[in-house]
């Protein structure tokens, strides 16, 4: 103990009024970071003065096992990085490989993935709102979300008998057809489900601590957005008109109308915002395509074994949470030579450090929840 | 001891005996902790805390504290005041006007204060 | 009897926690039995039916001064402080001004005897209404030193702010 | 032995209040914590417990029992005797709190002279509870919980102590009884009198018991569980007994300061003497309910249970209904006061815990900066002008002979003109105080 003991006059500076540099872990473990994101953060008080993301706690190596298994056999995988979207996760996939091979569905099928895709959409978006709401301190609207988000499952169960990591699509088409009350039940959804999307804005978007927590919280200009290549409804809330439904459009997105709400600030309201208006136009993508589904087969013409010609694609499709993108490389044997995913999740993961600078720590699960992260996909 | 503190005394006695107590007692009951290791550890969302985590936190709460004091003073100046504005052992009500009087000349200097606080920041907390 | 009981035990815990703040080397710990202390006193003002002062000293010292105490202890780093020299170089100093003070004390008592009712509390119907009798002389004889009160929380205000924003 | 029987005679009737409160609190914060529970499921379209007994009748029993008999963890670097003494301090301080109020004219343990101030002054520290937990458990969460709670707290104690200077200013009295009586005299509850004073102590009580939308300290999206991060097991159940003892207790502020603590709702108008029926009635019907359940229960114990919770109900509403029937003199009928100044009492207590509940299920969480705003700038110059306006509405009403009816809704219209300022001012230095992200 004794050689411990300092002078006192050495520390003199210790007792002057002021804060030390904290370092502070929010995650693996914590309550609010989406699953095993741990974010490092260096604080002033409560004023964060930087950050670090720290990720890999939930590495599986998808993107290695595909060097593995046959085009078919890596399908059912991809669906388990977005565990909350994994029709959209299907979609892409299905999609990049059908590019490979230079087949293309038939036009019934591209309707029914498109209607399904928009159903995950407004799920993800139900998800993303109960949890990021949940997160901001408000208990109630997750109940809401999760009520409507399991007819949507319900449907999914309905159609492929899996609710969660569903594998709804096969490459060149569908393996089931729609079943019989699939119209109804869609309809059923969709019809009222504007009246709910009011009710949760009616509980969060006038409230005035909700605009307080949100308003001017991790704003992401426009050109920053471009910089870090965000996509999805975080660039779209910056202002950039950037769906790639409309400007890369694929499944059957080209016969609808819709439109692709944008914001003006780039905060953490105009996201909300965003992407509470998508999920009304991801309805109104439903109710219309229901209206009308073409008859015909469901499969392409794709062989038994799936042998694409040396080459390489990259297809990106508009997932719930931006721009997913699948690279594929073919050697022109069954098992894809490299498959490289471009995961929304992460590439909007890189933008938090410059939101969160001079904020608070409340501020951190704001703009995490903002940026509707997934694990499974930031990690792959 | 005025009379009326003796209860009090003793639910005093009796509030702090009863959690105690309890706690000492169901420690009979309870299984022996075996914890060793990570579970005793500070939880640090399941890594290594970083630092001392007993440092300096922000002055701001310095400032917070020693404003309340100061505003808690003035309350306890406030009471006695209330009470004397309506109570009802004759002989110990103010006169109204005066009384009113005498606690704006009070508060208006502290407001002065708090207006000079407001204007400076020094209310915010960042 | 039983107001000497609750008397020397008040008395007592005071003292004892006194010591005992100024002993303990975790400051912390320190804290706590100035609480005690203070809540201690606070029990003596009781028993004199000065049953305002009692709740004054709670909420102000107790409640208020003390969370400004823990706040200030929370802001200096404590195991800088834990390991440093106490400053006991003065020791025989103080000893001699514990001894000065309590001899003047004991003299001042015993030659005083007379002008300090000491043992003889004052008959507890006249104090009744405390609240209202602090009030009323608050209120009618010591009006300017009140106000002047405000004048002095309004300078406090502004020395703390002061100081505190210098520093940051 | 003379002196104690002596002493038993004189104080018998506080010193069995005194064991009751100790008794029956942690049983009352249980079932608070169920009816919390329960409420919660309501609004968000789901059931809420309903295993443990007859829709989870018996769920407080269930979890007490857990949580007395889990496993004690004390972290290896907490400072031990802190960490073991903090929670106690918290739940004796709540308790202590609700010695001098009155819960109807008959249960009350002291009825003192600075009785309000007394509930304020104890109740306040509590906080030294939170802070020394905090600060013992050596961990980050804990301590900034337990830092941000005490500055959470002591802001709002300004703006709760101005409020109940407020309605102090209209009773002239502190203790609980006297105030209550007041109230009675002028024929009117002091909501009424001072409604701005009544929100303010409203918004500053849910601050200062730690409920959201102010539940920053233990807000489990950032700081995991606040102070009581490293908590588990009993201590843990101490602190949330504290946490509910101090619901209570604002709760029987708000309620004998502003409501009219056991008065009945027109207590001077003989025409509305019917309303004395109410409690029977409002009881018969819980009753009836519990009756119309019970053979729907699943299980057969669970079916006598829910019968027996609706026979003890009824029991309660007839011994309610009991002084009203007995002939006028008689013993039963004089036990009206107590029995039912007991239950209004109780029934305000507990729909101002509701409040506490629907605004926590609707309400996001403030940021600690926007709750030290509101705290700082809006609530506290309130209610600095609210005790100010009741002032002039007093003189206005005694020395200048103006009728309540004016001088009171005048003083109120002006005070929300104020508060109309200040909500201005506020939204101004909002945007001038804004916290923006670094330039990159």
């Amino acid at each position: 103990m004794a050689d411990q003991r300092v002078p006192f006059a050495t520390h003199a500076d210790s007792t002057v009024l002021g804060a030390d540099e904290i370092v502070l872990n929010m995650g693996p473990q914590h309550p609010s970071t989406h699953g095993v994101l741990r974010v490092k953060l260096r604080l002033d008080g409560e004023k964060v003065i930087g950050s670090e993301c720290v990720i890999g706690y939930l590495h599986r190596g998808v993107e290695k096992i595909a060097e593995h298994r046959t085009y078919t056999q890596f399908a059912p995988y991809v669906d388990r990085m977005d565990y909350v979207a994994a029709v959209s996760n299907g979609l892409g996939y299905c999609e990049a490989v059908e590019k490979l091979l230079g087949a293309e569905a038939p036009l019934r099928a591209r309707v029914i993935r498109t209607i399904l895709t928009e159903l995950q959409r407004i799920a993800s978006h139900l998800f993303w709102l109960g949890t990021h709401a949940l997160d901001i301190g408000a208990l109630t609207p997750l109940f809401y979300c999760l009520r409507e988000r399991e007819e949507i499952l319900k449907i999914f169960e309905k159609y492929c008998g899996a609710r969660l990591t569903t594998h709804a699509f096969r490459i060149g088409g569908l393996q089931y057809e729609a079943y019989d009350e699939f119209e109804k039940d869609v309809e059923r959804f969709c019809k009222p489900f504007d009246k709910r999307v009011d009710e949760y804005e009616s509980l969060l978007t006038g409230n005035r601590i909700w605009v307080g927590r949100t308003k001017g919280i991790g704003i992401l200009t426009a050109k920053e957005a471009i910089d870090y290549a965000a996509s999805g409804p975080v660039i779209r809330a910056s202002g950039v008109k950037w769906d790639i439904r409309k400007a890369m459009p694929y499944a059957a997105y080209d016969l609808y109308k819709f439109e692709i709400p944008t914001g003006k600030n780039g905060d953490t309201f105009d996201r909300y915002i965003v992407r509470m208006e998508e999920m009304r136009q991801s309805r109104l993508i439903c109710l219309q395509a229901i209206e009308n589904i073409p008859a015909g087969p469901i499969m392409g013409k794709v062989g038994k074994v799936l042998k694409p010609p040396p080459g390489e694609v990259y297809h990106a499709i508009e997932a719930p949470k931006g721009e997913l993108g699948y690279y594929i490389v073919s050697d022109g044997t069954t098992q894809p030579y490299r498959v490289r995913i471009r995961p929304p999740s992460l590439i909007n993961l890189e933008a938090f450090d410059k939101m969160i600078r001079g904020h608070l720590v409340a501020d951190v699960v704001a703009i995490i929840g903002t940026l509707d992260i997934v694990l499974g996909e930031v990690d792959r | 001891m005025p009379s009326q503190y003796i209860p009090i005394l003793i639910f005093a006695a009796l509030a702090a005996a009863f959690p105690a107590v309890t706690l000492v007692l169901f420690r009979f009951i309870r299984p022996t902790p075996v914890a060793v290791g990570a579970k005793l550890k500070p939880y640090e969302c399941g890594v290594e805390a970083e630092g001392d985590t007993r440092g300096r936190y922000s002055v701001r709460f310095y400032i917070v504290a020693i404003l309340f004091v100061i505003f808690d003073v003035e309350t306890t100046f406030l009471f006695p005041w209330a009470v004397l504005f309506s109570t009802r052992h004759e002989g110990f009500r103010l006169e109204p006007v005066y009384a009113l009087a005498s606690m704006f000349v009070f508060l208006g200097i502290l407001i002065i204060g708090y207006v000079w606080l407001y204007r400076k920041g020094a209310l915010e907390w960042v | 009897m039983l107001d000497q009981i609750v008397f020397y035990f008040f008395a007592a815990l005071a003292v004892i926690s006194a010591v005992l703040v100024v002993t303990r080397r975790n400051i912390v710990q320190s804290a706590i039995f100035l609480i005690t202390a203070l809540l201690a006193t606070a029990g003596i003002f009781l028993q004199l039916h000065a049953e305002f002062l009692f709740i004054v000293q709670v909420i102000l010292y107790a409640g208020g001064i003390m969370v400004l105490f823990v706040f200030v202890i929370m802001l200096i780093n404590l195991d800088v402080s834990l390991h440093q020299v106490q400053f006991n170089r003065q020791w025989w100093l103080g000893l001699v001004l514990a001894l000065a003070l309590g001899a003047q004390l004991t003299v001042a008592i015993a030659v005083g005897r007379s002008g300090l009712p000491l043992g003889e509390p004052a008959p507890a119907t006249m104090l009744e209404p405390s609240t209202e009798l602090v009030g009323k002389v608050l209120f009618s004889e010591y009006m300017l030193p009140f106000e002047i009160a405000s004048i002095l929380l309004l300078v406090a205000m502004i020395g703390a702010v002061v100081m505190a924003k210098k520093k940051v | 032995m003379h002196s104690l029987i002596d002493f038993l005679l004189t104080y018998w009737v506080q010193l069995v209040c005194a064991v009751i409160i100790v008794a029956v609190l942690p049983l009352v914060a249980g079932y608070i914590v169920l009816m919390e529970r329960k409420v919660m499921a309501d609004m968000q379209a789901r059931l809420g417990p309903m295993r443990v007994g007859p829709h989870g009748l018996l769920q407080p029993i269930a979890d007490a029992l857990k949580l007395l008999i889990k496993e004690d963890i004390i972290p290896d670097e907490a400072d031990k005797a802190i960490f073991w003494v903090a929670p106690l301090i918290s739940v004796t301080a709540g308790m202590l709190a609700m010695s001098t109020l009155a819960i109807g004219p008959w249960f009350q343990i002291a009825d003192l002279n600075i009785g309000l101030l007394f509930i304020v002054g104890i109740s306040a520290l509590g906080i030294f509870g939170i802070v020394l937990g905090g600060w013992s458990s050596n961990s980050h969460y804990s301590l900034l919980g337990a830092l941000r709670s005490a500055a959470q707290l002591v802001s709002y104690e300004t703006a709760a102590g101005m409020a109940i200077v407020g309605a102090l200013m209209l009773a002239g009295t502190l203790s609980t009884r006297e105030i209550i009586a007041t109230q009675n005299d002028y024929g009117v509850w002091f909501v009424f009198a001072a409604p701005v004073g009544f929100f303010i102590y409203v918004v500053a009580s849910i601050a200062e018991t730690n409920r959201a939308p102010f539940d920053l300290p233990e807000a489990e999206s950032e700081l995991v569980a606040g102070y009581m991060t490293e908590y588990s097991g009993f201590r843990w159940a101490l602190y949330f007994l504290a946490e509910y003892t101090n619901m209570v207790v604002v709760a029987s502020i708000a309620t004998t300061l502003f409501l009219g603590g056991w008065l009945r709702p027109f207590a001077g108008t003989r025409a509305f003497n019917f309303l004395d029926f109410l409690p029977s009635v409002l009881l018969l019907g819980v009753a009836g309910y519990c009756f119309y359940r019970a053979p729907k229960q699943p299980v057969k114990i669970q079916k006598m249970v829910l019968a027996a919770v609706g026979a003890m109900i009824i029991l309660v509403a007839l011994i309610l209904a009991a002084p009203l029937l007995a002939p006028a003199g008689s013993f039963v009928a004089s036990m009206k006061a107590g029995l039912h100044g007991a239950f209004w009492f109780l029934l305000k207590v507990g729909l101002y815990i509701y409040l506490f509940m629907w605004l926590r299920f609707t309400f996001p969480r403030y940021r600690f900066d926007q709750l030290m705003r509101l705290g700082w700038q809006f609530l506290i110059p309130l209610s600095i002008v609210n005790v100010m306006g009741i002032g002039v509405a007093l003189v206005l009403h005694r020395h200048f002979g103006w009728s309540h009816w004016t001088a009171f809704p005048l003083t109120t219209i002006l005070t929300l003109a104020v508060a109309g300022l200040l909500a201005a001012a506020g939204e101004k230095q909002e945007k001038t105080h804004a916290i923006v992200g670094e330039e990159a």
